[in-house]
């Protein structure tokens, strides 16, 4: 990890990569970035405060758990809206991921891996119809992916028959979610942090991130520097899928069944965790940290309130206060580095 | 999936009557079952029916364009559940002048039009969760509630029912924290998760509906605790609560009978038709099942997977 | 009163990293023209953003009329009397002409506007400057060089005091240059001051009563008209003397292979019958008049536009080229006139942008990018082209707007390319980058590489081009060697509108 | 300079603001401009033909009626999405600003004007927030308004008590949807087409207009023309704010009833209307008689699909899929016209 020259667009006034010389110092570097990482620890400090039950391990482990599927959806949706692009489809594409992983090991009773890769790649599928309606077919992202998010939600409940599957005959499945390669730690996280380390690797240290960054800040200009920018908003965009997929196999082993009518909603949950970890949605900038973080906070924030028993009601009004509050700080911030 | 919906136009071709029957959903395995109870009665009497819903309980306005719709495809009959008592006057008011009977099931509208009703009394059913509730935790201790729907009208009344019955019978319980997880299996477990964590004495939990439930059923799972360690009481049936009650997760669950509120609404809706009167309201009942009786044929016959 | 109009004294700002201005001064009269010279990065847009209230100053005071004057932001300066021609283009591409024009200021009717009277308004000025653009026409769907032309109609519009032009004419050809110099000497009669920005040598001697020099952020000197004096004013401009070279000796006739033949290209809107060939080791310069469809030939050529009929040879083979990778991968290299728009990640540092075109030859097989070559590549070409940057980390939004071309050419010089194709290499570029350009294009095709430029200056494309194809109205209406060319010539050959042609 | 030509910038989008010279000719243009309406047609004509029932004047006066609340929602976020932002808060707003009028009229027992206004500023003052988020925090205006979105929603609820607050002791509220003013036309759809009707006043007419158009186009260049694009920005989603209060009071007095915890979807919904209408996300460019024939499209699809008894889990599937193609043919036709 010695030789890390990080194009990391973390944010700063304009984004710029410094050249970075080691694992700690990238950290650091990243964390000073990132005010988000602040309002983290904020809320860390304030719930184990107001409440007794809320830093145990047992909790937390909870907090992580519930992190796991927006933190995916989070982590893929992260390569889109870099490009400046955005993706409405990954909640119920997520869904129809974990309906044909369904389909797939309980109806066709194909192999455990088998199956677990032909939900991935369902996923894979629908971010490459994304990709090729946003990039071939050059329709506004916010549309192709919202005509997919209708889609996919239908054909998840036309596929299932309008009912959950159980994955109860599956010997395994359920572990994918809920087993500990690591003891203590459940798969899901591990998951959501061995994919957030592939993530970083493509986007810094790849030219799938290299062009992502790219095409975000000024697509024209990439593409007559002799980028084949639709190949890669292809390639971008099935990745994104790709993640979108495995988000829905990890909903299905974690609840056991394949819901359909789950999904809607979960899309604007992982944007929002997106953009509060700084990635801009006018493109050219982001990072892989950034999003981890802004997923954490969501769920630390919605955790801490369920704990203190808040009022339902009153918990989405806090949310939305904290995520104005989290975003203005940290544009201050920026502002201020910037003058 | 199974067929009876195919309607519509076709319908009108046929002599065969046609029942529109527009419900507060159709995703939730409740409404499945209400469906199939509705399309195997309309099979045995020889009509077609066909089944609408929103895609979740809040869209009281997508359900009263549904009603709409459903009354200008000029059906023989129109069996309606209420998403809002309210909102649906004037459609009612409508059918009355398209002069189309109207049967409702689940829950009813504020208008002298429909005939009959076919429902649950979820006080009453909510009301049963508790006792069982009590017994089970030996009549004192601290319970949470995991809720569906904090604003219609089964999510309320299958709390209100809960937790009144709870204040008057059985004071040494108290009701330390009632959220709400839409019914969203995920979200219902985090919530579980996160009552079980800041109320370390929680002796119960009752979930209000199949995704509340088997939410708390995967929240206790997860955290690894034993069979009965605390006490999970749930409410409808389908294969998750089956088999938790079975492998001891659940102790046991209220539920209604949606394949008979399907089967008397369109039986409803077919007298109708013919002139006669239904009766005005049709309680199909609710049961308490359990790993002792859920074997029994009446039992049974209720539950849906 | 006296006849000064304008004194800025003390004026120092600084960005993290650059001290752009220092302690810098100079004096406006009324009508009279100010030309402010420098390299790139010298200070100059950022004194003139100063003037015009979007940078604020951190020292120093400004005096307008004798009273000294606080420009706090764009409204103020407007206010004030102050406006200006910016250096990067500022117009809103949705609106008409008319409606950019008047922005702001919109005639109204209660609550209503009249557009109409806004219409009219707008040709009425576009009438009396000698502009020949309607109005109503949408700007998106006009070249750099109109464009350009709206933006000086809408900065004459307010009936300014002083009035701030940042290389008004780098998209401009002669033909419009010359109105505007017109323009220019009825503004001065008016007894209205015009700050003049330019890298044109030969332009300050036409039109300016005075020269000022800025180096590196510094005040240097300022010359009157009659010490005017080109080699003076570029020594004072880099601090050493520069050479001008010649015009390009004959090549070798011996090597005549063609690398690119271009057979009949058409496009739906505007070119008709496109054929020249292009000789290793050739500059084959292109000239003609704003619009003559010289860009669009190149952007033909690699595949950027939609192209009808066309048939391009590459080292004699037929070549396929439907998007620009593909031109990339078959060695054409384009260089496009609008930086901003077209060349540039502006929000990205200027290593990424030196290597975007590159990237593929840091990468390994697995898709790994491995920039320490990298790097090393671009702070290479950032000390060759003598690139004003902190660091190669520095976002190039911040760059002057020469440094910031300059970053485009080192891009392309990075990828290596066979032919290359440089749309106005020169725009906004000062003097003394110029002659390294020059002297960078020359090395190129020594070293066996092929250029085609497309120029609107025409001493540029006499002194570098050894063929030159003359355009007119999206046909090519001669092809001449350099020996026989002059300006007249090739004047005559852009201006033939009809089907002559002449080879 | 009749023929156009027409550079790259121009692929995206749809319709743009030229001077207009008459009625007609202003329509013509419009409608050649936007193969939406020919989308429109298409639907109108195969529904008719697949269902008697289709073209009767109760369906098409419940297709209109049906359209009003999305339509009016569409108008107003069709100004901020010309400005190249988006309004996430339109759904649940147009809530928060039902219960208000409840609370006005209902609890308060205010006059009817005076809480049908009430409830409209109510809007306003969500969208004055959003505005001042946006233009003077700066905050990006997609997460600006999706914190907003969760603050009204919660306030929704807890303001009403999370139930239900009903209008049927207010006199003559009812009938601000389901009256007839115009015989025939229920008020709703009046209202949809007056707001439509200012709407386009406002846009092509006005000073706001003009600027909409500019910060769109080109935010910088405007600010430095010296218009005051914070105050315009402001003022641009207080408008929008507006038209969500309208939608707020339309939708209370149709289901005679403020429904807490509707709107959730509907801003989604109101996005695909404008869009598919012509209105590019890039900001810049956009018309309200796109966003019209955008929200009838919808309206009749969903109608249409329902008057087929096509399965409610396939309908969505359909609606995705004629997105997709009406975006698509629209895009196709620009490309053609710009080449
Ligand atoms: N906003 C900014 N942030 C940081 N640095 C800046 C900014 N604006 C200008 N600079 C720096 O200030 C210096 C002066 O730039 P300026 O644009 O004034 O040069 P110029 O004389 O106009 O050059 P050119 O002839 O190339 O246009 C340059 O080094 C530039 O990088
Ligand atoms: N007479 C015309 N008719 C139609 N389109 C024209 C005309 N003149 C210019 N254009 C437009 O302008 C472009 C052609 O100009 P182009 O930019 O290729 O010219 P150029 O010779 O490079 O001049 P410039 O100095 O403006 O770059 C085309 O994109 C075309 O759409
Ligand atoms: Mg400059
Ligand atoms: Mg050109």
């Amino acid at each position: 990890m010695n030789a890390t020259p990080v194009t990391d667009q973390t944010r700063v006034g304009g984004g710029t990569p410094e050249p970075r010389r080691s694992a700690t110092s990238f950290l650091r570097a990243q964390i000073q970035q990132s005010l988000a990482f602040a309002t983290l620890v904020v809320l860390l400090v304030f719930f184990s405060f107001a409440s007794s039950n809320f830093f145990t391990w047992s909790n937390i482990s909870g907090i992580l758990l519930s992190t796991a599927v927006i933190g995916i959806l989070a982590l893929g949706t992260t390569f889109v809206i870099i490009t400046g692009g955005i993706d409405l489809s990954i909640g119920t594409g997520m869904t129809l991921a974990a309906v044909m992983t369904g389909i797939f090991l309980v109806n066709l009773e194909l192999p455990l891996m088998v199956g677990v890769i032909g939900g991935i790649l369902t996923g894979g599928l629908m971010g490459f119809i994304n990709g090729f309606n946003i990039a071939i077919l050059r329709l506004p992202p916010f549309i192709a992916t919202l005509a997919m998010m209708l889609i996919a939600q239908g054909l998840a409940l036309v596929i299932s028959g309008v009912r959950p599957i159980y994955f109860s005959s599956v010997v395994g499945f359920k572990d994918i979610a809920l087993g500990f390669v690591i003891p203590g730690l459940p798969n899901a996280v591990l998951i959501l942090f061995v994919l957030a380390i592939l993530a970083y690797v493509l986007l810094s240290k790849t030219l799938l991130g290299r062009y992502t960054f790219a095409i975000g800040s000024n697509e024209e200009a990439t593409r007559l520097s002799g980028v084949d920018t639709r190949k890669w908003k292809i390639v971008i965009y099935t990745v994104a899928g790709l993640f979108t997929g495995v988000a829905g196999v990890v909903i299905g082993a974690r609840l056991d069944s394949a819901q359909p009518q789950l999904g809607t909603g979960y899309e604007l949950q992982a944007i929002a965790a997106v953009i509060i970890g700084g990635t801009s949605l006018l493109g050219g900038r982001g990072s892989i940290l950034g999003t981890l973080i802004g997923a954490l906070i969501m769920s630390v924030l919605i955790n801490g309130l369920r704990i203190m028993s808040i009022q339902t009601e009153w918990q989405n009004v806090v949310i939305g206060v904290v995520i104005l509050i989290a975003v203005f700080t940290d544009a201050l911030r920026q502002r201020r580095a910037a003058s | 999936s199974a067929g009876g919906s195919d309607a519509g136009d076709a319908a009108a071709d046929t002599d065969k009557p046609y029942i529109a029957l527009v419900s507060k959903g159709f995703q939730h395995q409740f409404w499945q079952a209400v469906k199939s109870g509705a399309e195997s009665k309309a099979a045995e009497l020889g009509v077609t029916v066909t089944f609408d819903g929103p895609a979740s309980e809040t869209e009281v306005d997508s359900q009263l364009q549904m009603l709409q719709a459903a009354i200008d495809k000029k059906p023989d009959a129109i069996g309606y559940a209420a998403l809002d008592p309210e909102a649906c006057v004037s459609l009612m008011d409508a059918a009355k002048t398209a002069s189309i009977p109207v049967v409702q099931f689940d829950a009813g509208c504020n208008s002298d039009y429909p005939l009959s009703i076919a429902k649950t009394d979820s006080l009453g059913a909510g009301a049963l969760a508790a006792d069982h509730m009590a017994e089970l935790i030996g009549g004192k201790g601290e319970v949470a509630i995991v809720g569906h729907s904090q604003i219609n009208s089964t999510g309320v009344e299958r709390r209100d029912g809960f937790v009144e019955q709870m204040e008057a019978e059985y004071p040494d319980i108290t009701i330390v924290d009632i959220q709400y997880g839409d019914g969203d299996h995920l979200k219902s477990a985090d919530i579980a998760k996160a009552m079980i964590a800041a109320h370390p004495d929680l002796k119960g939990l009752y979930g209000t509906n199949e995704g509340s439930a088997i939410g708390i059923v995967n929240a206790v799972g997860e955290l690894g605790l034993d069979a009965g360690e605390l006490t999970v009481i749930g409410f409808d049936s389908g294969q998750a609560q089956i088999d938790a009650i079975t492998n001891g997760l659940m102790a046991g669950a209220i539920t209604q009978n949606p394949i008979g509120i399907g089967e008397a609404t369109v039986q409803a809706a077919f007298d109708a038709i013919n002139g006669e009167t239904p009766e005005k309201v049709i309680d199909t009942g609710y049961f308490w099942f359990d790993k002792t009786n859920m074997e029994d044929a009446e039992i049974a016959a209720v539950l849906y997977k | 009163m006296s006849n000064q109009l304008l004194r800025v004294t003390g004026i120092s700002k600084s960005f993290p990293g650059v001290q752009a201005l220092k302690d810098v001064q100079f004096e406006l009269d009324r009508g009279e023209v100010l030309a402010l010279v420098g390299e790139n990065g010298a200070g100059k847009s950022s004194l003139m953003k100063i003037l015009s209230g979007i940078y604020i100053k951190d020292e120093g005071s400004i005096f307008l009329d004798g009273v000294e004057v606080d420009i706090d932001s764009p409204k103020t300066a407007q206010a004030l009397g102050i406006s200006i021609i910016h250096q990067e283009m500022n117009l809103m591409a949705h609106l008409t002409i008319a409606q950019n024009i008047f922005i702001g200021r919109e005639p109204r009717e209660g609550l209503f506007l009249r557009e109409r009277a806004l219409n009219r308004k707008a040709d009425e000025l576009l009438k009396r400057l000698g502009i020949n653009l309607d109005p109503k026409a949408l700007v998106e769907t006009l070249t750099v060089a109109k464009q350009q032309m709206v933006e000086i109609a809408k900065a004459l519009s307010f009936d300014a005091k002083v009035l701030i032009m940042d290389e008004p004419t780098s998209a401009l050809t002669d033909v419009e240059t010359e109105t505007l110099f017109t323009l220019i000497e009825g503004l001065k009669r008016t007894g209205t001051g015009v700050i003049y920005i330019s890298h044109r040598m030969d332009e300050l001697r036409r039109i300016t009563d005075r020269v000022t020099v800025l180096r590196d952020g510094e005040y240097i000197g300022t010359l009157q008209k009659e010490q005017l004096d080109i080699p003076t004013i570029i020594e004072m401009m880099v601090g050493r003397h520069i050479e001008e070279s010649a015009r390009p000796t004959a090549r070798d006739r011996a090597n005549n292979e063609v690398v690119l033949k271009v057979e009949g290209l058409n496009t739906r809107q505007l070119l008709k019958d496109i054929s020249f060939e292009l000789k290793r080791g050739e500059i084959l310069g292109f000239a003609g008049m704003m619009g003559a469809g010289r860009t669009e030939v190149a952007r033909a050529i690699i595949g950027a536009d939609l192209s009808e009929g066309g048939r391009v040879h590459i080292n004699g083979k037929p070549v396929k080229i439907k998007r620009p990778s593909d031109a990339v991968a078959h060695g054409i290299g384009y260089l496009s006139e609008d930086r901003k728009a077209y060349g540039l990640l502006l929000e990205q540092d200027v290593n990424t942008n030196v290597l975007l075109a590159s990237l593929r030859d840091y990468t390994d097989a697995l898709g790994f990018v491995h920039t320490m070559k990298g790097k090393q590549k671009s702070r290479e070409y950032v000390a060759s082209l003598r690139i004003k940057t902190p660091s190669i980390s520095a976002t190039t939004k911040n760059l002057s707007g020469g440094n910031q071309q300059k970053v485009v050419i080192a891009k392309w010089l990075a990828r290596d390319c066979d032919i290359l194709i440089f749309d106005e290499p020169t725009r906004g570029i000062d003097v003394g980058a110029k002659e390294e350009i020059y002297k960078l294009l020359n090395d190129l095709v020594a070293a066996g590489k092929s250029i085609i430029m497309i120029s609107s200056e025409l001493p540029e494309v006499l002194r570098l081009s050894h063929r030159i194809v003359v355009m007119a109205n999206g046909r090519i209406t001669g092809i001449l060697d350099n020996e026989d060319a002059n300006q007249a010539k090739i004047m005559d050959y852009a201006t033939r509108m009809g089907d002559e042609k002449d080879l």
